[in-house]
């Protein structure tokens, strides 16, 4: 199928044609999108839009990590599954969805939370990823998957929802010189003391927008790092700013974007004095434990 | 000694529930009685003790913004104005973000 | 499976429990879902999500009308499309989709695309919509939407997306005071005049969070319109304002809400001299044919 | 006569593409030669002889601002500032909006 003299398999350049005609994409784009793999950690509400539409835009490989099953309550929202897929473990439904929609890409499937014990292996040796989306539902699972993010080198695409709000950041961005989710959220909240913790509602379409908006961040990071294209933005040339994309749509639908610190000398993974590493991960530091109820979640927000 | 400042005071990821529901309103904040200055440290414990309808656990501890709050002042965090000691423009927006973790 | 005493059957409890739970929504928001029944007006990149999360929502009938068939390129953004049912009407493909996701859901198509013949019938006369979507891609089959739209007394979501931008507004909302699609935009622009007219590059998730923004919005007209909840917000007490929501993904993620004009008095379909009505439509006004290259749209965009 | 005005300018749904990809620039206009009244109509004009590097077609029609673009001054329709006539003040943000119609 593939003529040795062309950069992409010949079907995709109609496949992705309405993607390939964006200057901002382009050639060395959709080939930096082919050759990407993504780690996608949580298959709920933000994951299930994240994903389809990342395979959609044809990234080469996907990594599906989820412990929980699909169950009826969580179809008002999680679209990449379905009702004859009640039962089924999440990866392994979002990864029929995958093969349904772009049966190019390839899938790996974690069957388990995602933990102290698996983090690192999961995130660095079994395979070589190019980004990590947070669509975790767990505040300890952010912090455990940022501080594994920081010390592999990955950036993390992160957002969260609740009820008629979301919540979007890009993390570890540039790696090595971006915020992590500790520097953005310095004090790990405790069991029942923030608003979120716990049963909250949630609208489908508003996790849903923030799962899409990971895609548009995700896709965004990973071309970025493509060979330069042709047409370059001129922009204004400021200073790197870091930013958090807030929703609120109740009453009214509005947005905004605020303006980060940045990365924090005092934080205890990225910062001047780290006390967190990977061998305080390997040996379970029950931080994590405390956090909002501590691993894993169970609920299936 | 402080005047009186007029901020618009919002709320994000649900800490409005413990606003009486306010998302966006503009508040005119009284200046000090004792004659301090009328900085953030000031504004948080001021809406603590007045604005405040549900449980102030979620809002401050020992009159302190809890941890798992974002303050920003004009979209940007307060850490780069100075935090506590940032002294309020009139017109200034003032934002109480809490974090969200649903997914 | 419905007890009498129950106003909504036993399983839908569970089902939409996070929903439900919603203060917003409860229980009179969720039999208004149940009893809604809405159009949707096409079925691509915008109309793909905007229908799996309105079905996943329990909206309780859903119209879909798209003379389309889903074509490999479509897959990109078109998540409801899947690559084994390539060549079937998007109407059947999304309408399989929903069955997977929302049995509950009752579903009618229309394999043919909107125009000056069919929409007054399919918008009033083969059922009583609630609400109507405008996931078009052709500006023609946008004005003649929202005329007929408020020709019937429907209120439109509508958006739109090209490349990394987007923009959505709710039209003839309430119906008879707010503005519509010609109120917004009153020069009907030609073949070519246009940035976005004919080919133009498209991002998957760009138009995406575009459809999914619509569903967040027809969830809270078709609630709004629902007996009075307990819990309502206390905002201040404004003028109603009309706004349009713009997004820019590219360099940086940016929505803003910018402040329309409203009803506009020299409107043609909502003003004070009225030259469009029922029967200029219907008898096939050219107006809509020299619009952008005119009806019907064979790009599928 | 009228001072030059600095304003923000910026363009979206794809009219960035006939300004040199700009999306949003801080840009001084400077006053009329003539001595006239620098309003939103000189603006248009000044922007179509000065900043447009691509079809003139796609931002004005006959000097006018074209169908299918919204002019935005400071985030409101310009129709409710009075349109052509309205005197840009510093600090001001023109937004120049295409119809979108994909979908
Ligand atoms: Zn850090
Ligand atoms: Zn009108």
């Amino acid at each position: 199928e593939t003529k040795p003299t062309l950069p992409l398999p010949l079907a995709d350049y109609t496949r992705y044609s309405r993607q390939l005609l964006l200057p901002q994409i382009g050639l060395p784009g959709q080939i930096a999108l082919r050759n990407a793999k993504v780690l996608i950690v949580g298959l709920g509400g933000l994951g299930s839009p994240a994903t389809l539409y990342l395979a959609g835009a044809g990234v080469g490989t996907l990594g599906l990590i989820d412990g929980d099953t699909v169950e009826e309550s969580n179809l008002h929202r999680q679209i990449a599954h379905s009702e004859d897929r009640v039962g089924q473990y999440k990866v392994d439904s979002a990864a029929a969805a995958v093969a349904g929609l772009n049966s190019g890409v390839k899938v790996r499937v974690w069957r388990e939370h995602l933990n102290t014990g698996n983090v690192l292996r999961v995130l660095e040796k079994e395979e070589e990823w190019d980004l990590v989306l947070d669509c975790t539902d767990h505040p300890s699972v952010r912090y455990l998957l940022s501080d594994a993010a920081v010390l592999t080198g990955k950036t993390v695409v992160s957002a969260s929802a609740l009820r008629w709000d979301g919540q979007l950041t890009v993390l570890n961005d540039p790696v090595g010189e971006g915020p992590c989710y500790r520097c953005v959220w310095p004090n790990v909240p405790e069991k029942g003391s923030v608003v979120g913790c716990g049963e909250g509602g949630i609208l489908g379409p508003v996790v849903g927008v923030m799962g899409v908006l990971q895609a548009i961040e995700a896709i965004k990071v990973l071309v970025s790092r493509a060979p330069k294209k042709e047409v370059e933005e001129k922009t204004e040339s400021t200073k790197r700013e870091y930013r958090m994309t807030l929703l609120s749509s109740y009453p009214t639908l509005q947005f905004r974007s605020v303006r980060l610190l940045g990365k924090r000398k005092t934080c205890p993974v990225c910062g001047e004095n780290k006390t967190i590493t990977r061998e305080t991960i390997e040996t379970g530091s029950d931080e994590y434990i405390q956090a909002c109820g501590g691993l894993p979640s169970e609920e299936g927000l | 000694m402080s005047k009186p400042v007029t901020v618009t005071l919002e709320f994000s990821g649900g800490l409005e529930t413990v606003f009486n529901n306010i998302k966006s309103r503009k508040v005119t904040i009284p200046a000090p009685e004792d004659g301090k200055t009328l900085d953030m440290g000031y504004v948080v414990k001021y809406l603590a003790d007045n604005l405040l309808k549900g449980n102030r656990d979620m809002f401050v501890l020992a009159d302190k913004i809890r941890p798992g709050i974002l303050v920003l002042i004009n979209d940007a965090d307060w850490e780069l104005e100075g935090e506590e000691e940032y002294e309020p423009k009139d017109g200034d927006s003032l934002l109480f973000v809490s974090t969200l973790h649903g997914g």
